[in-house]
C-alpha cells in the first residue's frame, strides 16, 4: 500500500460522486452474517460530527448493521482519537470509519487494519495520505461556492474579510484557499483581512469587531466553520452593519439555518452530515462486500441561502431526493 | 608574630539603603576561637556571609594566610578553606543527613555515583563527637531543630576547613550539647583551624574563646582579650550602654485565669494540668522534647488536643482552632519565627493586624487611620527599630520581628500570653527588652507562660516554673526552690525519681 | 537565591511605596510601549472606537483574571474557570430560553460558579490535595457536566431583553466594561481594605504563621475560589449576551490567557504577592495584542508568534523595570 | 501546616524507606482498583494484546512526564513539551524526507528539543522568570515556529527504515515501551543515584541552601528542561515513526497529560518531590483509563468525566493512603 500515491481528496481521479454509486454498482449488496461497523470522530462537540455519527446510525438502522460511533473527548485530542481507534481495531469490526484529527495522527490505524484485512474509509476532513477510501466532500468547494455567490450577487466587488479555523488545519487551510483564490481571480474584491478565528465564537466575535472598525465599508465574511459565522454575525449586529454586510459559514448546523431563516445570517454551505453518513457508511458496508469502489466518493455540498433553505433542511429523504436533483442537474 | 590565618580588612557591604558595615577590620590567628559579638543588626551575619562567599563586600578585602582571597561564591569560599554554619538552617528537608551534609560536594563513585554508604559513614563519623544518636539515613527533615543545627555544625567538620566560621550555632541547643560543641571546637582549634564563633550566648563566647571583637551598628567597636574584661564592660560595648542589672518582681495574683486539666495530645504531650494566675508568668523548663512547644500549641489551638480540659476565668473553654485561642485571649509566640510567626512579604502592621481584623474591620472595612495609630502605638510600646511601620516585616532583625508578633497580641488584647523561646536568636539588649516587655505585660495583669531551654531565662522571669518530662508535668518549683540544678534534676529522666512524677499543681 | 536578591531590592518608607508602585509602573510601561508600536504600524488605531473595542475584548480576561489573582495570592491555581464559565453559561442560558425571569436565570448561573469554586476550594482546603491537580481534575469534569446537560448542542435564542442587559452602553462605555471595572474597584478594595484581603495574603504569603495568627485557613482559600467562580460565572453571562448563545465548549483555554494576566500583572505564582491593577494591565496588554496583530492583518501563524514573544517580552520588561533580581 | 504534618510523618530509618514506597504504593492500588474495575467489566480487558496496546499508549505520555518530573522537582513546570516535540518532529521529518541519513535528522531532532529546554531553562534560571509563563510564551512560540517552518503542512512519506526504527519489537514488547523503559530507568538512576539528582532535589526544596552549598543552581535547572526538552523530542521521534508523517499541529495538550501522570505519581507542583516509579504508574493509569473506557464504548462526553473523576479519586486515594495531611 506504500505504493499508493498519498491521497489528495480534493483532486484525486479516482473518483465517483454519491449519486452514481447505486446506478454504477448496483442496489445494496447482500451482507455477511454479523456485519459490525465500527467508527471513530474527531469530537462530539461539534454538531457536524453527532450528525455525521446520526447517518451512520440510520443507515446502519436500515440494513441491519450495529454501529459503534466513538469520538476524541476535544477537538485536537490527536493521541486521545488514535487510542480510541486501536481500541476499536482489537475488537474486531468488519469495517472502520475514521475522521481523523490530523492527516496523520490515525496513520498506525491504516496499517493495522490491513494486516487484520480490515477495510477502513476516512470521512472527511483530515485526509489520510495513505487512505484507500475515502468518503467526502471537497473542502476546497465550500470555499469556492461563497466566492462564487459574491461574483454573482455582488457584481461591483468590494472588500472581504475571512475568520480561518484553527491554523494548519486541513480543512481550514483549503476552505480558505478555495475561497480567497476564486475571489481574488474574480478581480474586483479585495480579501482585506484574513485571521484566525480557531473555531472558536468569541474569538471570531472579536476579530471581526475589529475589521469592521477598521473597514466599514466591508461587504462581506467568509467563515471557515458556522459557530465561527455566527459569532460574526452577532459583531456585524453590534456594529448595527447587517444590511451592508453578507456572512457566511460552512457546515449547515441546524443554528445556522435558524439564523438564515432569521435574516442574520446570509448563507452556509451545507455538507449534510447525515446524509455524509449514510453514504460513508454505505460504500463502507458495499467494501465489505467485496464491491470494488473508486477511491474517493464524493458527498454532496450546497449553499444555502434564505431563499433556498426550506429545500434543504426537510426529512432525511426529501433532502435526499432534492440532492439527487441538484446531482443531476451538475450543481 | 606570624601571619593570622584569617584577616578582614576594610570591609564594608552597603545595601540599596542600608550600611551594614563599615570599614570592618580584625584579625584571626590559626588555633583561635575568636568570638564576634553584637546587637541584632550589628552586622555579624553580614560579615560572615562575605566570607563565605554568598555576599561580595562593596570595599574592602578578606585575607587568609596573608594572601588576598576572591569569595565570589560559596564554592569559592570552599575551596580557599572556609566552612560556615549558617545562623538561619540552610537545609533541605527532603533530603537525608548524609545528603544534606555532603550537598553541592557530594561523594561520587567513578565521579558519576553518589556514594551514599560512604557518605553515610563519613557523616555518621562526624556526627559521632556531637549526637551519636542521629542517623545519616534519614530525612533532614524528620529530625528536630535542635539536631538539624548538629547536623548543620557537623557539616561544618567535615570539610576539614582551615577557617570555621560559626553564627549563633547553639541558637537552638541545650547546655550538655553546648558542652559537646565546645569540646569539638577546642579539638578543631589544636588543629590549627581559626573559628570565627558568633553566638548571643555570652557566657558561652567567655567560655571558648580566648579573643572577642565586638561590633555595633557595623562598625567594630574594639577588639578585646576576653581574660581581661568583665562580661558587664563587653555588654556595654555591645549596646554602647550599661543595662541595668533588673531584679525579678512578681505580679501574680491569686486569681486563677487559666487551668488545665489532663490536657494531652496524640503525640507528644500526656496528662497536662497546671494553673496560670493573673499576672503570673509561669515558667516551662524540660529538655528539649519533652513536649513544651507541643503542650503551648494545644493551648493556642494550633494543634488539637485528644483529651483534657481547658478552663479560662472558671469556664470551660474549647480550643480547636488559633481563632478559638485568640477570642479566649490566648496568643502563642512561637517558637520557629520565620516559619511559624510572620509573613515576610508584608509590613509589620499588617503582620501586627493579622490575629485581629475584626477589631480594625469593625464594618468589614479595614479602618486605616485607626490600624495607623494602634500599630505606631503598640510598635512604640515594644520599641521596634527602625521604627518603621510599612516594610516587609522580612527586613528587619529577629529581635524586631519578634517584637512585632509580640505586638500583635498586645493589639488582639491578648490576656494569656505564651511565649516559647522568647529570645532565641536575640541580642542582649533586644533580650532585655523583651524580658521587661514581659514583666511589664504581668503587671498590667497580663498572664504569661514562657517556654526556654536557657535555664537563667527561666529563673530570671518565672515566678514558678514547671518541669516538663516526656510529655508531662515532672514537677514544680516555687520561685524560692529555683535553681538550675533543681530544675536539671527534674528535666533529666531518671530511673529513681519515676516516683515522683505525680506532682502536680492545680491537681 | 531570589530571597537573598529580593533583600537587596528593598529600602526604607519612600521607597517601598515607589517599590509597589514600581512593579505596576512596569507593566504599564510594557502596555504603553506595545500601544505606541501599534499606533505606530497600524493607522486608527487610537481612535476611540478601537480603543472601545479593546477594553471590550479584554473585559472578559480581565474579569476571569481578576479571580485568578486572588487565588494566585492565596498561593493556589484555578485551571477550571474556562469549563465553570461553560457550566454556568448553558445553564443560565437553558433557564432563559424557558422563560425563567432574567434575575433567577443570572442568580442561577452564579450560583453555578460559586459551587464549582467551593468544590475545588474544598478539595484545597480541607483535603489538602495540590491546586494544580485538583483544578485539573474538575476542568475535565466540569467540562464534561456542561456537555452531557446539552449534549453537546449550544443554547441559542436567549431572549432580547437579557442580551441588552449586557450589551447596553453607559457614558459611551460598553457595559461589560463597565462591569469589569466596578469588579476590579471591588477586588481592589477586598485586597487592600478588608480582612479578608489581609488573609489572602497572609495565606499565600506563609500559611503555617497565619494559621497561628488565627486566620482561617480553609475559609480563605475557599472563599477565593469562589469568588474566582463567581467571575468566570460573570464572565459567562457577559459573553453569552454578547454572542447570543451559550455553547458548552466556551471558554476554552481561558485559563491560559487569565494566569498569563495576572502574572504578567505581577502575581506570584508562589503566593502571596499579586495586583489588581497589574492583573486589568495585563490583560489589556493580551488584549491589545490581538486587536492590534488583527488590524495587523498578520497571518495566524505569525499571530500565534506574537503572543509567545509578547508574553515573554513583557516578563522581560517587568524584570528590566524592577532590576535585576 | 503541610510541612509540619510531613515531619511527623517521618520516622527513622527502616520508615524512611518505607515512606517513600508508601507513595508509590498508594499509585500502584490505585492502578490496580483501575484495572480490576477494568477487568470485571470488558472482556478481554486483559488479553496480552490489549495489555501491551495500554503500554503502547502511555508509552509518549510516560516519556513527556519523566522530563516534566524532573522539572517539577527542580521547581519549575515545562507546558512547552507538547510545541516542543512538534518542531522537533518537523525538523527532522523534513531532513528525513530531504534523504538525510536517519542519524542526522534524529540527532537533529534531539538538537531542537535541547535547545527549545535550554531556551526555556536559561529564561527560568538566569533572567529569573516564572516557570509557568517562561513555558507558556514558549508554548506558543515553539508552535508558531513549526508552523511557519512547515507552511501549516504535514510532512508526510517518512522512509521506512526510520519508521521501522521505533516501530519494531523486541520480546514481544513494541520498541517504543522498551525504550521509554529504559528512559525511566536512566531517569531513576539519575535521581536516585546522582549528585545531579540531588542537586535537582535540593533546588526544588530549598534552592537557597542549595545555593549556599555550591549546588549550581541555574545549571540545575537548565538541565532540568534541557531533559525535559530532549525526552518531548524523543516522544517525538517516536510518534512520527508510528504515524509516518510529521505535523506542526502535533503534541496538542500534552502537557496536561504529563503534568496529570507527574502528579498522580506523586510529584508536588512546590518542588522538591516527585518519583519515578510513580510517574510511570501515573502515565499507565491514565493510559488504562482510556483504553478502558474505549473498549467499554463509553461516549465521548462521559469519558471526559471520568478523565476528570480519576484524576481527582487517584489524588484521593494517595491522600488517604499517605493518611490525612
Ligand atoms: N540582604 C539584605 N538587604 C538589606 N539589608 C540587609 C540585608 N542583610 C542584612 N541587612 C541589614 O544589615 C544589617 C546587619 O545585619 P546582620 O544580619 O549582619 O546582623 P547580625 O549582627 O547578624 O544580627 P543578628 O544578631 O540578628 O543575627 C541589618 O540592619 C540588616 O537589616
Ligand atoms: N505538631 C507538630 N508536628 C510536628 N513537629 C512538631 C509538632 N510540635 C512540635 N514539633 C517539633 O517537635 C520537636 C519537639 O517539640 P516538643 O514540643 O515536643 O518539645 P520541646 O520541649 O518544645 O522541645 P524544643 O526545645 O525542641 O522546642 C520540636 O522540634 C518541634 O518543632
Ligand atoms: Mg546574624
Ligand atoms: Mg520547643
Amino acid at each position: 500500500s506504500s505504493e499508493l500515491a498519498p491521497l489528495n481528496s480534493d483532486t484525486e481521479k479516482d473518483r465517483i460522486d454519491w449519486s452514481q454509486l447505486e446506478a454504477k454498482f448496483g442496489a445494496f449488496p447482500k451482507l455477511p452474517d454479523g456485519t459490525r461497523a465500527g467508527a471513530v470522530s474527531k469530537t462530539l462537540t461539534n454538531e457536524y460530527w453527532r450528525s455525521l455519527g446520526e447517518g451512520y446510525k440510520s443507515f446502519g438502522d436500515r440494513v441491519g448493521v450495529p454501529v459503534v460511533y466513538q469520538a476524541a473527548q476535544s477537538e485536537g485530542d490527536q493521541l486521545g482519537q488514535l487510542t480510541i481507534a486501536e481500541g476499536l481495531a482489537t475488537q474486531g469490526y468488519n469495517v472502520l470509519l475514521v475522521s481523523p484529527q490530523t492527516d496523520s495522527n490515525l496513520q498506525p490505524i491504516m496499517e493495522q487494519a490491513k494486516a487484520a484485512n480490515v477495510p477502513v474509509v476516512n470521512v472527511n476532513d483530515a485526509v489520510i495520505p495513505q487512505a484507500e477510501h475515502y468518503v467526502g466532500n471537497v473542502q476546497r468547494d465550500n470555499g469556492v461556492r461563497v466566492a462564487k455567490w459574491f461574483i454573482k450577487n455582488r457584481p461591483d466587488g468590494g472588500k472581504v474579510a475571512i475568520v480561518e479555523g484553527q491554523a494548519g488545519v486541513y480543512a481550514a487551510v483549503q476552505r480558505t484557499d478555495g475561497f480567497k483564490t476564486t475571489i481574488t481571480e474574480a478581480g474586483k474584491f479585495e480579501v482585506v483581512a484574513s485571521v484566525p478565528g480557531n473555531w472558536d465564537r468569541q474569538t471570531s466575535y472579536d476579530a471581526a469587531t475589529n475589521i469592521l472598525q477598521q473597514h466599514p465599508d466591508l461587504i462581506g465574511f467568509y467563515a471557515n466553520n458556522d459557530g465561527m459565522a455566527l459569532g460574526i454575525v452577532e459583531a456585524v449586529k453590534a456594529a448595527g452593519l447587517q444590511d451592508k454586510v453578507a456572512v457566511f459559514g460552512t457546515d449547515g448546523i441546524s443554528d445556522a439555518y435558524a439564523s438564515i431563516r432569521a435574516g442574520e445570517l446570509t448563507g452556509t454551505v451545507d455538507s449534510f452530515p447525515v446524509l455524509t453518513g449514510e453514504v460513508a457508511l454505505e460504500s463502507a458496508l458495499r467494501l465489505v462486500a467485496g464491491q470494488k469502489l473508486p477511491r474517493v466518493v464524493a458527498t454532496p455540498q450546497a449553499l444555502i441561502t434564505k431563499d433556498n433553505a426550506d429545500r434543504y433542511s426537510g426529512a432525511g429523504d426529501a433532502v435526499r431526493k432534492a440532492l439527487l436533483e441538484d446531482a443531476a442537474a451538475g450543481n | 608574630m606570624s601571619v593570622p590565618r584569617l584577616q578582614f580588612e576594610g570591609i564594608s557591604k552597603v545595601f540599596p539603603a542600608v550600611r551594614a558595615l563599615s570599614d570592618v577590620s580584625f584579625s584571626v590567628g590559626a588555633g583561635e576561637i575568636h568570638g564576634l559579638l553584637g546587637e541584632n543588626g550589628a552586622g555579624k551575619s553580614t560579615l560572615l556571609r562575605i566570607l563565605s562567599g554568598i555576599y561580595r563586600p562593596t570595599a574592602g578585602s578578606v585575607l587568609i594566610d596573608g594572601k588576598p582571597v576572591a569569595l565570589n561564591n560559596p564554592v569559592a569560599a570552599r575551596a580557599a578553606g572556609v566552612a560556615m554554619i549558617h545562623q538561619e538552617l540552610q537545609q533541605v528537608p527532603q533530603l537525608s543527613v548524609a545528603q544534606n551534609m555532603f550537598l553541592g560536594h557530594p561523594l561520587t563513585r567513578g565521579g558519576i555515583f553518589v556514594a551514599r554508604r560512604e557518605q553515610e559513614r563519613r557523616a555518621a563519623e562526624a556526627l559521632a563527637a556531637l549526637d551519636p544518636t542521629i542517623d545519616p539515613a534519614v530525612p533532614l527533615g524528620s529530625l528536630k531543630v535542635a539536631q538539624r543545627q548538629i547536623v548543620e555544625i557537623a557539616r561544618a567538620l567535615l570539610d576539614r576547613a582551615r577557617i570555621v566560621a560559626m553564627d549563633e550555632p547553639t541558637s537552638s541547643l541545650t547546655p550538655s550539647e553546648f558542652e559537646r560543641l565546645a569540646e569539638v571546637i577546642s579539638a578543631l582549634a589544636r588543629d590549627g583551624v581559626a573559628v570565627v564563633y558568633v553566638s548571643h550566648k555570652l557566657d558561652e563566647v567567655f567560655g571558648i574563646c580566648q579573643r572577642a571583637t565586638i561590633m555595633r551598628d557595623g562598625v567594630v567597636v574594639g577588639s578585646v582579650d576576653l581574660a581581661q574584661v568583665s562580661e558587664k564592660s563587653v555588654v556595654s560595648m555591645m549596646v554602647g550602654r550599661e543595662l541595668a542589672q533588673e531584679q525579678h518582681r512578681s505580679h501574680a495574683s491569686s486569681e486563677v485565669r487559666l487551668s488545665v486539666h489532663g490536657l494531652a495530645s496524640a503525640t507528644k504531650v500526656r496528662e497536662v494540668s497546671f494553673d496560670l494566675h493573673r499576672g503570673e508568668v509561669l515558667g516551662i523548663a524540660g529538655l528539649v522534647g519533652s513536649g513544651r512547644t507541643e503542650l503551648l500549641r494545644l493551648l493556642a489551638g494550633a494543634d488539637r488536643a485528644s483529651s483534657g480540659r481547658v478552663e479560662i476565668d472558671g469556664k470551660a473553654t474549647k480550643l480547636s482552632s488559633p481563632r478559638d485561642a485568640i477570642a479566649a485571649g490566648i496568643g502563642l509566640v512561637p517558637e520557629e519565627r520565620k516559619r511559624e510567626g510572620i509573613v515576610p512579604l508584608r509590613s509589620i502592621s499588617s503582620n501586627m493586624a493579622l490575629a485581629s481584623m475584626g477589631v480594625f474591620a469593625p464594618r468589614g472595612v479595614i479602618d486605616h487611620a485607626r490600624l495607623k495609630r494602634i500599630a505606631a502605638e503598640k510598635m512604640k510600646r515594644v520599641n521596634l527599630r527602625p521604627f518603621l511601620l510599612d516594610r516587609p516585616i522580612r527586613l528587619f532583625s529577629g529581635g524586631n520581628q519578634q517584637k512585632a508578633i509580640i505586638g500583635r497580641w498586645l493589639a488582639a488584647g491578648t490576656r494569656i500570653l505564651l511565649f516559647d523561646e522568647p529570645t532565641r536568636g536575640i541580642d542582649v539588649g533586644a533580650k532585655a527588652e523583651i524580658y521587661h516587655l514581659i514583666e511589664e505585660l504581668a503587671a498590667e495583669g497580663h498572664s504569661v507562660v514562657v517556654v526556654s531551654s536557657e535555664l537563667p531565662e527561666v529563673i530570671r522571669l518565672a515566678d514558678r516554673v514547671l518541669v516538663m518530662r516526656d510529655g508531662t508535668v515532672a514537677a514544680e518549683l516555687d520561685r524560692a526552690d529555683l535553681s538550675e540544678q533543681a530544675i536539671a534534676a527534674h528535666a533529666i529522666p531518671q530511673s529513681e525519681t519515676q516516683g515522683r512524677q505525680g506532682h502536680r499543681a492545680g491537681a | 537565591m531570589t530571597d537573598v536578591a529580593e533583600h537587596s531590592a528593598a529600602r526604607p518608607r519612600a521607597e517601598f511605596l515607589h517599590r509597589f508602585s514600581l512593579r505596576d509602573a512596569g507593566t504599564l510601561i510594557g502596555l504603553i510601549v506595545i500601544l505606541a508600536v501599534f499606533g505606530a504600524l497600524v493607522p486608527g488605531f487610537f481612535a476611540e472606537r478601537n480603543l472601545i473595542n479593546i477594553l471590550q475584548q479584554s473585559s472578559i480576561n480581565a474579569c476571569l483574571a481578576l479571580g485568578m489573582t486572588l487565588v494566585i495570592i492565596s498561593g493556589g491555581i484555578d485551571l477550571s474557570v474556562g469549563p465553570t464559565a461553560a457550566l454556568s453559561a448553558v445553564i443560565s442560558a437553558s433557564m432563559l430560553v424557558a422563560g425563567v425571569p432574567f434575575p433567577l436565570a443570572i442568580a442561577a448561573g452564579f450560583a453555578i460558579g460559586l459551587v464549582c469554586g467551593l468544590l475545588n476550594g474544598m478539595l484545597v482546603a480541607y483535603v489538602g490535595l495540590q491546586p494544580f491537580i485538583v483544578t485539573l481534575g474538575t476542568l475535565s469534569t466540569y467540562r464534561a457536566l456542561a456537555l452531557i446537560y446539552t449534549g453537546g448542542n449550544p443554547v441559542l435564542g436567549l431572549p432580547a431583553g437579557f442580551r441588552a442587559i449586557f450589551n447596553g452602553s453607559l457614558f459611551g462605555l460598553p457595559l461589560a466594561v463597565i462591569i469589569v471595572a466596578v469588579v476590579a474597584l471591588i477586588a481592589w478594595i477586598i485586597l487592600k481594605k478588608t480582612p479578608f484581603g489581609e488573609y489572602l495574603l497572609a495565606v499565600g504569603g506563609n500559611e503555617e504563621a497565619a494559621h497561628i495568627a488565627g486566620v482561617p485557613i480553609a475559609r480563605t482559600k475557599i472563599a477565593a475560589y469562589m469568588i474566582s467562580g463567581l467571575l468566570a460565572a460573570l464572565a459567562a453571562q457577559i459573553l453569552i449576551g454578547r454572542l447570543g448563545a451559550a455553547e458548552p465548549i466556551l471558554g476554552n483555554l481561558w485559563e491560559l490567557d487569565a494566569i498569563a494576566a495576572a502574572a504578567i500583572g505581577g502575581a506570584s505564582l508562589m503566593g502571596g504577592k499579586g495586583s489588581v491593577v497589574g492583573t486589568i494591565l495585563g490583560a489589556v496588554i493580551l488584549g491589545t495584542m490581538r486587536n492590534g496583530l488583527t488590524l495587523m492583518n498578520v497571518q495566524s501563524f505569525y499571530q500565534l508568534l506574537a503572543t509567545g514573544l509578547i508574553i515573554l517580552a513583557a516578563m522581560l520588561i517587568d524584570r528590566v523595570t524592577r532590576g535585576r533580581g
